[in-house]
């Protein structure tokens, strides 16, 4: 009998489906468990496992699976699910994540063993990903391409009633399920008989539902609204620290971006504070590097660290030959320094993006935005030639994310800067493949991310937070929010209150 | 008394005046026609009789018109409505478009009589059919139930006839009925108007500019010229003796049988437009024998001749003057 | 020369007086609006962002500190701009298009026609969605859109008119005294079938500012900086609650314009006495 | 008219080929593969192929065309690609929601906008009629999604007497069909107020009054009869615009429908889906002027018999 | 008949024109043939009357006549050319020297143009070009000879009465001084004072240019005013054609129409001789005489056959019982 909401980028995710799916909403973890999940402080809790190991070569891993657990439909999870599911990832988007385990064993009905091809110390953090929800082997095989749209069904501590893609996800209590995680007290069955997941593409219309009392949970909330909901009494907002990053990559082999004094200046000239103040009114943090501050990869040289200087801006365009015309606009060689700057549709995107164009123009470069819809961006990027400036956003929580953007093999896109030197391979061969433990891994793809800053590819802009709001006269949350994000967790300990 | 009489009525739209004290009278029986010339003021003596002047915003700023004792100048809506349809009746110029197209001709003359005769539908399904009867109206009770688009125009001219009919009228104004319609037509429509003044002794006001129908179907005339009366009589008196020099060139615009060739020269100049009727007598600037006077004074009307024709000319026309 | 006339006589009357004044303030404001405006449109300044209208800003601030009232006064300049190019554009092709298929008719016609029945028969602001989705966003592609959009419109108008002209005695005079297919239709059919589609396409104007503006809702209109009225709205929706003005006037703008076209549009159309004409079919 | 009924619906056939013929191609002048939608994370030429031969992308496009049409013939609008769901059962399940939007809104349009239009040309050129044509003109000359925003703010949130979004409840619809349907009452109401004083200019209305009818009985028993007629005309055309053109009503109270199905399709270029929403709009749009040429004919028997 | 100059200038031979309508796409096709084999010679110098009832083809009978219709069947001679042979450029050129004047004087001239435009339009046709005071010039003196103002060149249309725009038409006809003009009720929609101005200044263009006219009217008594010869055509067909306007009339519809006209007499009032039955539809024309059904000597042979048009001395008839 409670109401949530999703907003914006998650509105229109097509399926309920783990393992093909490209896009999943925030019901997606009420409907599936994961093996792991990773707290606040980036540890790792038992969820559908409650122990593993590794050998110390890191080529197998061992899980315990956690007994008495059962499928929507009845049936049994154990070993043997693990040992279907894991090459149910061969020749889909989301492969990646499992590439390293090169077979399962069942070792008994409640162990199973992951034979490795290669170390992967990032293999916990992925079996944590939401795309690591666990889907019922008879269902998902009954239903093919269905699975995940007609019907979806895990172990979560929801089931699904009934899905309308972009409208509405209707989601019943799991009464059979008593097998939270040590991240919620409650471990179930959950509190809340039935949950109905909104989607809302239009800010100020979900804003204004969670006002009127239309809807009780918001799992996004713009900040534009946070004001607004903070005087609100009976809404409480919660912060939680953000997966997000907005950035400007920088297209290293278009003119005038090639030299990386320009590329530095760009960098240089735009005002994260300012931003971050202003448009998101203090909320979040300003950003001054790939990755999330929660990372550890994230903890780099300051010296790297990409923060507004417009003066050193100025000076590197100076340098590079490119005065200041008449119009304020640089000029070189009787050529304007007049750049491509591309965004999403979605007010925030374009939001900071208009402000990004004023900064750029400070320091005399001017900047002309185009807009486009999310999948014709992508199509431009892979022509490889056009684009110059643009500013995009990622939700990650692991320092690989570097690889995905920054790799020479993904040329175009993803890699929207086209950075591809040999330096940059080599730390990335090694950040990926060599290390063999976390701290190994961490150190690694810190130079990387070093070396990424210190070649300009990309400005850092701003870290959004987390941030969701409920209705009290509704809902009673935990004080502490549990999880990198507002997950099945946190919603098993959730009550109605009246 | 005359069943309608009509004195010094002059009538304005807007600030424009448009009729100019026009006088005439008609008795039941009897058959006048109006002509004049196009925008003489014959459709709007028509519109002024029927009271539905209100319509195009026109309102009458002298005269009297009296209906069988009723002073319609000053009757009020209501009860003008009632005289409407039921003792004063119109047939309008263009039977094409004078029924609403979208239901049957029946519909439409039995609504007539329903409305003033009070009659149930039977009753006035079977009046209507009996009207068409009399009007010679082929296969009624099939036409009684078809669309005017389905009809010749000189079936629609006589479903109007039927549906002025339908109240009992004791006048009926005939504002060009046969315009529209062929010769062969036009014939059969005027003898049956005709015949309904003859048969029923209704009076009947016949607003035509042909003088060929005033000449076969009235008994008296009254000529308009620039929302002005010229002549009123007897329409042998006018034919034969014309008066009013207009009354006389219009007279000889209409080719005779067996007319010299290059005789026909019809009258010089224009009508004039309501916006700049000439001053004095408005058809002086055409007149042939017009004098100082014409261009100053407005004539007043005399009585001429034995048939008391009413003549509003200063130099009036001798007799045997043909 | 008639046509003078009627736009005086449209000036003049009750509706028209208003209306004309209304839109001579837009038109100026689109035409001066580099000297009209108080500051330049696209002037940031983050610390006095979101000002309700005060002295220094009459109509307040927006989210980058930019002065509203300025910004709406360029609106006026992109968002009449393209309203107008785009339906001068359509009402061109579609007075050619219409004008071949009306003169000719034939196979020709009914070709011409069931296509332009078929878009014609799609509402504009889907048919615009679609063509932006093939050119990519941005003004030229809303103008590309709004032209397309509203091609159909005038198309069907002009084919009427031409039809209806055709039956006109002095067409045939033209044809009698030997006159060539140019000559009627350049001298004769197109100049008189011009005037219920210039006030058509005058009405559309309006029509195509709201679509503008629709399409800037959805982001898909003016980029930015460039403000037009649409993509003010369409970034003031976010701050519906916290600032109304930045929706509020940018709204009333194009509501008051609109609404001023469609008076004057009315009145000249009964200045010049041709409603019977507008209507199609 | 059972023959014009025929010729009616026989005259469809080329109308919905042409149409078809056209939604076909828009289709395909979209750029930006659906192909690569589908292959957002790195992927293997081999999938990519196997893919875009699993939607025939590869064939000729009149090919394409000719098994497009023969499946959607058989009711078969194939399956969407990143939605993964008969193309058939997405468009059912927003239709009823598209039609009662576009059902409602027009009945409402229909019924204020005759009823004002009316009531202005009786009450011609007093206050009435000039100060009410003014302000429902507004209706039309406002950005909807703007007055749809101004009634969640009034009549949601101030007010709270309707839920601010949604399709779950039956008063959720209230807005949403106030806010389309206000844009059609001044279509409406200004083309019932034209056509009735143009029919009251008409001689035949004229004769009425000779004939000794009151006003009320003319304007309402003839007048607006034949007004009428364009008006069925117009709100026929108008099936298309409220069905499809409620996109961004849709979009701001989050309601699904066909419009939004359509938005969120163009956005993920799923072709199927696409064709499919223009297809059923312009069948309905077809059916619109159908019933609206239908409901004039049995109206006006001069269409019956071809004479107009 | 002899002379060449008597040579007909205009000759139709055997001319029918149908008229396809349509009820929308897949409506019935519905043919009605509006002119039905006219066979007639239009002599040089004279004046052709053509009477009939509204809707008789006689406005068809004109567009065929000045080819701005194409016969179905049958051929328009005119001096001698079979118009459907001529090359467009070539029928562009013949038209200078046939021309028309229209019913309707309030819609034959484009609105748009001033008097003097209109009047010079052919001239600009045919690429004659003219100095601005050779122009002015040229239109005074065609609005003179029609009779006008020569100061009305400077205005439009809508400034001027019907009967001044009826003299403008008449003016454009006369332009290029053709040799065939066409009147298509050139005085319907004028007043009766007015008709009778047009109508003397037709006869003296003709008494000094020496046109020949082909005179369409539903006036019978202007027709025998004006004309040297008439003739008289029902549903389409010729039906009888009078060498004369005082010819006795030999077709029983000839008689009729004689009878339906009002004379302006009120001392020789007379019964109406009346019609029944309907004029049959052009879409469904009776195999047979088409008067038959509201002919009072109608035989069963009427029904049945067509009767021809007999000529004897330079009288025709169409009628299986002609009057005597
Ligand atoms: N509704 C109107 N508003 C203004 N003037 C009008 C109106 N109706 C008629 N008139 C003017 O009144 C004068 C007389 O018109 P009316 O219709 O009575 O003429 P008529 O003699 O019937 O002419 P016709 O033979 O053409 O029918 C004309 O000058 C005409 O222009
Ligand atoms: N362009 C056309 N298309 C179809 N039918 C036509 C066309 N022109 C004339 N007709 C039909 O041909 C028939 C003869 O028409 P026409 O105009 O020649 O008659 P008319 O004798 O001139 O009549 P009126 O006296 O009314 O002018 C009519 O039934 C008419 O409807
Ligand atoms: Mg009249
Ligand atoms: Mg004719």
């Amino acid at each position: 009998e409670a109401t949530f909401a999703v907003t914006a980028r998650e509105v229109g995710a097509p399926s309920y489906n783990p393992i093909t799916g490209t896009r999943l909403n925030s019901a997606n973890s009420l409907i599936f468990d994961r093996l792991l999940l990773q707290d606040t402080d980036q540890s790792f809790h038992g969820a559908l496992a409650t122990s593993w190991e590794q050998t110390p070569d890191g080529m197998q891993w061992t899980f315990k699976l956690k007994p008495g657990v059962t499928f929507h439909d009845g049936e049994p999870f154990n070993a043997k699910t693990i040992e279907w599911w894991i090459p149910k990832f061969a020749g889909t988007e989301n492969a990646y994540m499992v590439a390293n385990i090169d077979k399962v064993e069942v070792v008994d009905d409640l162990t199973v063993r992951f034979l490795m091809k290669a170390p992967d110390p990032n293999l916990l953090f992925n079996l944590a990903s939401s795309f690591m929800g666990i889907p019922a082997p008879k269902a998902y095989d009954e239903l093919g391409d269905k699975f995940g749209v007609t019907a979806a069904v895990g172990t979560g501590p929801y089931k699904m009633q009934s899905f309308t893609v972009g409208q509405s996800t209707v989601l019943v209590r799991n009464d059979a399920y008593t097998w939270g995680s040590d991240l919620s007290v409650n471990r179930g069955p959950a509190k809340i008989k039935t949950i109905t997941v909104r989607e809302i593409a239009e800010d100020s219309t979900a804003f204004l539902e969670l006002q009127t009392g239309g809807v009780d949970l918001l799992y996004t909330v713009p900040t534009d609204f946070l004001p607004r909901l903070k005087a609100e009494k009976s809404i409480k907002v919660m912060m939680i620290p953000g997966t997000e990053i907005v950035y400007m990559p920088i297209n290293v082999t278009v003119e005038p971006f090639t030299d990386i004094k320009v590329r530095a200046a760009a960098a240089y000239a735009v005002n994260q504070k300012a931003i971050w103040q202003t448009l998101y009114g203090g909320v979040g943090a300003p950003a001054n590097s790939f990755l999330i501050s929660s990372l550890q990869e994230s903890r780099i040289d300051p010296k790297v660290a990409i923060a507004y200087d417009p003066d050193r801006s100025k000076k590197l365009l100076d340098e590079a030959g490119w005065t200041v015309g008449p119009d304020g606009v640089r000029v070189k060689n009787g050529q304007k320094l007049q750049v491509k700057l591309w965004t999403s549709n979605g007010t925030e995107f374009k939001r900071i993006t208009e402000a990004v164009q004023a900064q750029l123009k400070d320091v005399g470069i001017q900047a002309d935005i185009t807009v486009f819809d999310p999948s014709s961006i992508n199509a431009q990027y892979k022509k490889k030639t056009e684009h110059q400036l643009a500013v995009r956003s990622y939700s990650w929580t692991n320092a690989d994310i570097i690889d995905w953007f920054f790799s020479g093999k993904r040329l175009g896109y993803p890699n929207v800067s086209m950075l591809n030197d040999p330096k940059a391979e080599e730390l990335n061969d090694l950040a990926m493949t060599k290390a063999r433990t976390w701290d190994e891994r961490v150190a690694n793809f810190k130079a990387y991310h070093e070396y990424i800053l210190s070649q300009y590819a990309f400005a850092p802009i701003y870290e959004p937070a987390n941030i969701f709001a409920y209705s009290t006269r509704k809902l009673k949350l935990p004080e502490v929010v549990r999880g990198t994000r507002l997950t099945s967790q946190t919603i098993l300990d959730a009550e109605v209150t009246k | 008394m005359s069943l309608l009489a009509v004195d010094d009525l002059s009538v304005s739209i807007g600030m424009v005046p448009l009729l100019d004290r026009v006088s005439f009278s008609l008795d039941r029986g009897e058959v006048l026609g109006l002509v004049g010339e196009s925008g003489s003021g014959k459709s709007l003596t028509a519109m002024t009789l029927m009271g539905l002047l209100p319509l195009i915003g026109g309102r009458i700023t002298a005269g009297r018109v009296r209906f069988d004792g009723i002073d319609l100048t000053t009757l009020p809506e209501p009860a003008y409505r009632d005289l409407r349809g039921q003792r004063i009746a119109l047939i309008s110029q263009n039977p094409m478009t004078s029924l609403d197209p979208i239901l049957t001709v029946g519909a439409q003359i039995d609504q007539a009589s329903r409305l003033h005769a009070g009659l149930s539908a039977a009753a006035a399904r079977a009046r209507s059919l009996d009207l068409m009867h009399q009007l010679r109206i082929p296969e009624a009770v099939a036409i009684h139930g078809q669309y005017p688009h389905q009809l010749s125009g000189g079936m629609k001219q006589r479903i109007v006839i039927a549906m002025a009919l339908a109240g009992d009228p004791d006048l009926i104004i005939a504002d060009e009925p046969t315009t529209a319609l062929d010769v062969t037509i036009q014939a059969q429509i005027i003898q049956i108007l005709c015949d309904l003044v003859a048969e029923r002794g209704l009076a009947l006001l016949l607003i035509t500019h042909d003088m060929g129908v005033v000449a076969q179907a009235c008994h008296r005339v009254s000529v308009l010229y620039a929302g002005r009366g010229a002549e009123t009589g007897p329409v042998h008196d006018i034919f034969a003796r014309p008066r009013h020099p207009y009354t006389k060139a219009l007279i000889g615009c209409i080719p005779r049988e067996g007319q010299a060739p290059g005789t026909l020269v019809g009258i010089p100049g224009m009508v004039p437009t309501a916006f700049a009727y000439p001053k004095g007598c408005r058809y002086h600037p055409r007149c042939t024998a017009a004098a100082p006077d014409c261009r100053t004074e407005v004539p007043a009307g005399s009585i001429q001749g034995v048939g008391g024709s009413i003549v509003f000319c200063h130099h009036p026309l001798e007799v045997g003057h043909v | 020369m008639a046509a003078l006339t009627a736009l005086r006589s449209a000036i003049a009357s009750p509706r028209g007086a208003p209306s004309a004044a209304i839109l001579a303030l837009a038109v100026t404001a689109a035409i001066a609006a580099p000297w009209l405006a108080p500051y330049p449109y696209a002037a940031q300044n983050l610390a006095g962002a979101v000002m309700e209208p005060s002295a220094a800003h009459l109509l307040g601030t927006d989210e980058f500190g930019r002065d509203l009232l300025s910004r709406i006064i360029y609106g006026a300049r992109v968002s009449l701009g393209v309203a107008v190019t785009s339906i001068s554009l359509s009402v061109m092709i579609g007075l050619v298009l219409g004008a071949v298929a009306g003169y000719l008719g034939g196979w020709v016609d009914r070709v011409l026609m069931a296509v332009a029945d078929v878009t014609w028969s799609f509402p504009e602001i889907l048919i615009a969605l679609v063509l932006i989705a093939i050119l990519g966003p941005g003004l030229s592609s809303a103008g590309i859109a709004i032209t397309i959009g509203y091609l159909a419109q005038f198309a069907r108008l002009t084919r009427s008119q031409i039809i209806a002209l055709k039956r006109e005695t002095y067409v045939e005079a033209a044809v009698s005294i030997g006159s060539g297919h140019m000559h009627v239709l350049a001298r004769h059919l197109i100049p008189n079938a011009l005037t219920p589609v210039i006030v058509a396409g005058m009405l559309a104007v309006g029509d195509a500012i709201i679509l503008e503006a629709t399409l800037g809702f959805f982001g898909l209109g003016a980029q930015p900086p460039l403000p037009s009225w649409g993509a003010l709205m369409s970034s003031g929706v976010a701050q519906i609650y916290l600032a109304p003005w930045v929706i509020l006037f940018p709204g009333l703008a194009i509501a008051v314009t609109v609404i001023a076209i469609n008076l004057f549009g009315d009145a000249l159309i009964d200045a010049l006495a041709i409603r019977n004409r507008l209507k199609e079919r | 008219m059972f023959g014009y009924f025929i010729r009616r619906l026989l005259l469809l056939i080329p109308v919905f080929l042409v149409m078809s013929a056209v939604v076909f191609a828009i289709v395909h002048l979209v750029p930006g593969d659906p192909i690569d939608n589908m292959l957002q994370i790195g992927s293997s030429p081999e999938r990519r192929a196997e893919l875009t031969a699993k939607f025939g992308l590869d064939r000729p496009l009149v090919v394409q065309y000719g098994v497009w049409l023969d499946r959607v013939f058989h009711g078969d609008l194939g399956d969407a690609i990143i939605l993964k769901q008969p193309v058939v059962s997405l468009i059912l399940a927003n239709l009823p929601h598209s039609l009662a939007l576009g059902g409602l809104a027009l009945a409402f349009s229909a019924s204020v906008g005759i009823a004002i239009g009316a009531l202005a040309t009786f009450f011609r050129d007093s206050w009435f009629d000039r100060s009410v044509m003014t302000i429902i003109l507004m209706g039309a000359t406002v950005p909807n999604f703007w007055l749809g925003l101004l009634m969640i703010l009034v009549f949601a949130v101030e007010l709270g007497w309707f839920p601010v979004s949604g399709a779950r409840s039956a008063d959720a619809l209230v807005l949403p069909v106030l806010t389309v349907g206000l844009g059609g009452v001044a279509l409406i109401a200004r083309v019932t107020r034209a056509a009735m004083l143009e029919t009251a200019r008409q001689d035949f209305v004229f004769m009425l009054h000779a004939k000794g009818l009151s006003k009320r009985q003319i304007y309402l028993g003839h007048v607006l009869r034949h007004a009428l007629l364009p008006v069925v005309t117009i709100l026929g055309l108008k099936i298309g615009w409220v069905v499809g053109g409620a996109v961004t009503i849709e979009y701001v109270f989050a309601r699904p429908g066909l419009g939004s199905l359509l938005i969120s399709a163009l956005n993920q270029r799923d072709y199927p889906i696409i064709q499919g929403c223009l297809l059923m709009l312009g069948i309905a749009v077809m059916l619109g002027t159908l019933v609206g040429d239908l409901a004039q004919a049995a109206m006006d028997p001069r269409i019956r018999d071809g004479m107009r | 008949m002899s002379d060449p100059m008597s040579a007909p200038i205009l000759r139709f031979d055997g001319v029918s024109r149908d008229f396809s309508a349509q009820n929308g796409f897949f409506g019935r096709k519905r043919t009605m043939r509006a002119v039905d084999g006219v066979t007639l010679d239009i002599p040089r110098g004279k004046v052709t009357g053509v009477v009939g009832e509204s809707g008789c083809g006689k406005s068809t009978l004109a567009r065929l006549a000045l080819h701005l219709l194409k016969p179905s069947i049958g051929h328009v001679y005119f001096e001698g050319n079979d118009l459907a042979g001529l090359k467009p450029a070539a029928l562009r050129r013949q038209r200078r020297h046939m021309q028309m004047v229209f019913q309707d004087p309030y819609s034959s001239i484009n609105p748009r143009f001033s008097i003097r435009d209109a009047v010079m339009e052919p001239f600009q046709v045919h690429g004659i070009r003219h100095t601005p005071a050779e122009g002015k010039e040229r239109a005074a003196r065609l609005l003179e000879m029609a009779g006008l103002d020569p100061q009305l060149a400077e205005h439009y249309p809508h400034q001027l009465s019907g009967g001044q725009k009826q003299r403008v038409g008449i003016a454009r006809a006369l332009a290029l001084e053709p040799n065939l003009i066409v009147l298509d009720e050139p005085t319907a929609s004028l007043d009766v004072s007015i008709q009778a101005q047009i109508i003397a200044l037709l006869a003296d263009l003709k008494s000094r240019l020496g046109l020949t006219y082909l005179f369409i009217s539903h006036d019978l008594g202007l027709v025998r005013y004006f004309c040297d010869r008439i003739v008289v055509m029902y549903l389409g067909a010729a039906v009888e054609i009078l060498p004369s306007t005082d010819a006795p009339h030999r077709h029983p519809y000839t008689r009729t129409l004689m009878e339906s006209a009002f004379l302006p007499d009120p001392e020789r009032r007379r019964a109406v001789t009346r019609l029944t039955g309907e004029i049959p539809s052009a879409f469904e024309r009776p195999p047979g005489c088409a008067f038959a059904t509201r002919c009072s000597f109608a035989s069963g042979r009427c029904y049945a056959e067509k009767p021809v048009l007999l000529t004897t001395g330079r009288h025709a008839v169409a009628c299986h019982h002609p009057l005597d």
